[in-house]
């Protein structure tokens, strides 16, 4: 054998591996033998061997469970018990740990409900998936047990306990005997027809084997299943298993368990809500604390344009005394043009044109004023000297040496004849120095001695 | 609609809680969330207010009349003084 | 125009208030945008207050004092939502 | 016509200046665009007082004097604007 | 007519003068440009005192003494200018 | 009869000067011319009278005295010329 | 009957003189002439006389010495010439 293909296990692995496989393959079981080595140490647990004809195991049941055991085993007695199969591992030893323990004798009953609950298993009836979740909070608890035995006052005190204001309505039914089966049967179907609570707990106090037999019925488990309204069964004690418990939506192991089970505590209740709320308030208080805080600060940074309002103004005055100075200049620049030319005009009026025209006229004036005395002071002369001239040659001259001019008055004639002067004649006579009227007396007629 | 049950509720509320613990609503949104939140607590509250300790025994007889009648439950009472 | 919401005048105010800060605005600009800020800030301001008074009603009813008009709209509110 | 704003008016302003100040420009119009200029430099003026008063008024509002007509007013125009 | 403007004037005043410089006018024709002269520099400087009384008329508006009538006759003009 | 100009006046007197200082001329023609002469001596000088005295009133007014009403001759008069 | 001129007297007187110069006038006719001559002379001294007179008025006025009469004729008379 090559070495390669050695499966070689360590001995704790392969303890572990039976154990596991037998802890698997025999997960509850029903046992069936004789007693034998029965013993109770101070723990309180019994142990003791389990064998028939061929073989023997060791078994153990311990003290919460056999507490409640109904008989006291001993050696040579024989027994039907009801647990799993385990391996102690530091000692390489298996063992049965017991849950139940009976005298033997009722083999076929057990036959029976082996049968059964193997049908309904492979039928899914146990499945997981079809058991219904209970109300978290029960509208109304209906409680389908026996109205006069104790297991309803515990679970209407239970109930009552959690949960003060649910009200509950009890189906009273026979849990043994043989309406039992009936009974419950019409109970379910009261509950799914009435509807008013919306779950129940079928519950029946511990017994017998035989005691317990309606809840190992067929139609009961399917009506259980069928039951559109979630049913807790509380069924004998707490290693009772019956098939009601397997097709139940729930399991308790006693009726005041299944109350537990069934009903929330109140307070809890309103507490968590409370909390819920508080929470609740708090958490939207400080979501509206944490905007206000960011608003405002939003709001402080929300810079009011005044600086750039300054920055404005500032500039602002700065143009208008620019303004003022520039335009200021400009009309400065031209009021120096304006002068300036205004200088210029001045300095150019036709004063200076006045005064060279003055002389020139003066100069004219006096040329005239020259020119025209001179005209009449030539003439004059000329006329003086012509004047001389003419009195120079006057005829009346030989008058200043005793000559004198007789004229005719009338016409002037100078007389030369006395002949043509008659007597009486006015005549005229020119003397150097003024002139005489005279009157012709007389006359002689000589030609020669007139003149 | 289904009828809004106890504990729809109460989930509903806690996932309310949760999205205003984690702060990123909108103000609407959250506001209503909240409105939602005090809503549920109260329906709550109200769930668990409305119903009445009444305890009432079912019979039905032969032709299936049901009737109800109060149980009398002496034990109870002096368990609960215990 | 669809109503306003508390967020988009956050936002609003958000982008105005870095406009602001950034300071390159012309005059008439900014001022419409601080105006525009300030009525944003009141209207945030004004939600919220709005806001909290609507909490403190539905807070004292959750607490038992029951009003039913401010529940029954909440209820609606719900309703339509679903 | 569309509304002469503040920053418009400042360059128009500055431009005045800058003309004035090149100094060559006929009395006539260097006359006009003086008085352009101070009609400019009085908007200005004025603009700024009015801005001034309305972000003291805005203030005192931002900082939570509520004061119903301006910000009705303002409401009004941010809708104009939308 | 178009409006003589303070220009026009100065150039027929140069004009004016340089004619009388070069002093070869006859009596009549150069007191009646002289007498021109005279009249452009007192439109002139008439000219410039009104525009100086403008000045200080809307320097005084310019710095915050607000007087409607002028203001508002300068905007007119300006509208009218656009 | 368009008016007799200054220069006109002159241009005559010289000549009527040369005439008399010829010397040839009759008698009355010569006072005639005379006469003439003087007359229009007399004219230059009234027409250099006038002309100083208008000169000194328009260069005081050109010197910056205002008198209102020889301005607004003035201007009517320019009008008139264009 | 034309009016004598003081050149046609003093012709006349000349011409006079130069005949009795002659001396072959009988002598009523040299005294005629000669009475001529007085005449003529004494026509031509008060031409003289006169025109003197009237240059004498007239030097004074072209002095400056106004007096409106005189001028009025002249100006009268020049005008009548043109």
């Amino acid at each position: 054998m090559a070495l390669v293909d050695r499966n070689i296990y360590s001995v704790s692995e392969l303890t572990e591996k039976i154990k596991s496989l037998l802890e698997k393959n025999y997960p509850f079981i029903w046992i069936n033998g004789e007693i034998s080595n029965f013993r109770v140490p101070a723990s309180g647990h019994y142990y003791f061997t389990l064998k028939d004809d061929a073989a023997q195991i060791g078994a153990v049941m311990f003290r919460g469970q056999n507490k409640r055991l109904q008989f006291m085993p001993e050696d040579g007695m024989s027994v039907t018990g009801y647990g799993r199969i385990t391996v102690y591992s530091p000692r390489g030893a298996y063992q049965m740990i017991l849950e139940y323990l009976e005298p033997s004798g009722i083999g076929a009953l057990q036959a029976a409900f082996e049968q059964l609950k193997a049908k309904l298993s492979e039928e899914g009836l146990f499945d997981e998936t079809h058991k219904k979740p209970l109300p978290v909070l029960p509208r109304r608890v209906c409680l389908i047990t026996s109205a006069s035995g104790a297991v309803a006052h515990d679970i209407i005190r239970v109930i009552h306990r959690r949960f003060p204001n649910m009200p509950i309505e009890i189906i009273p039914v026979n849990v043994q005997g043989e309406w039992a089966v009936d009974d419950i049967l019409a109970a379910i179907e009261l509950l799914n027809s009435r509807r008013d609570a919306d779950m129940a707990i079928l519950a029946r106090g511990g017994g017998s084997l035989e005691d317990l037999w309606p809840f190992n019925s067929e139609k009961m488990a399917r009506a259980i299943f069928a039951s559109e309204i979630p049913i807790v069964s509380a069924v004998g004690h707490e290693t009772d298993y019956t098939i009601a418990d397997f097709v139940a939506d729930l399991r308790a192991p006693t009726p005041s368990v299944a109350a537990e089970l069934a009903v929330p505590v109140k307070t809890e209740l309103l507490e968590r809500t409370s909390r819920l709320k508080r929470q609740l308030i708090s958490d939207f208080s400080g979501f509206l604390n944490y905007e206000r805080r960011y608003i405002r600060q939003l709001n402080d940074r929300l810079v009011h344009p005044k600086k750039k309002l300054d920055d404005l103004r500032l500039r602002l005055d700065d143009y208008c005394e620019r303004l003022h100075g520039a335009f200021q200049r400009a009309v400065n620049r031209q009021k120096e043009r304006l002068n300036w030319r205004t200088d210029r005009l001045c300095s150019n009026s036709p004063r200076i044109l006045i005064k060279s025209r003055r002389d020139r006229l003066s100069q004219l004036n006096h040329q005239l004023m020259a020119a025209a005395a001179s005209h009449v002071y030539t003439r004059t002369l000329r006329l003086k000297a012509l004047n001389g001239k003419l009195h120079a040659l006057s005829p009346a001259a030989v008058l200043d040496r005793g000559y004198s001019i007789s004229r005719r008055f009338s016409d002037q004639a100078i007389l030369r004849d006395a002949s043509r002067i008659p007597i009486g004649e006015w005549l005229e006579v020119v003397l150097s120095k003024g002139k005489l009227t005279c009157r012709v007396e007389g006359k002689e007629e000589n030609a020669q001695e007139d003149v | 609609m289904p009828k809004k049950t106890f504990e729809d509720a109460m989930t509903q509320l806690e996932k309310i809680v949760q999205e205003l613990e984690a702060g990123d609503l909108p103000l609407e949104k959250a506001l209503k969330r909240f409105e939602e939140g005090v809503r549920l607590s109260k329906f709550c509250f109200d769930k668990l207010e409305e119903t009445e300790k009444k305890i009432t025994l079912l019979s039905s007889d032969a032709s299936g009349n049901v009737s109800e009648a109060p149980f009398d439950d002496g034990r109870q009472e002096q368990e609960e003084d215990e």
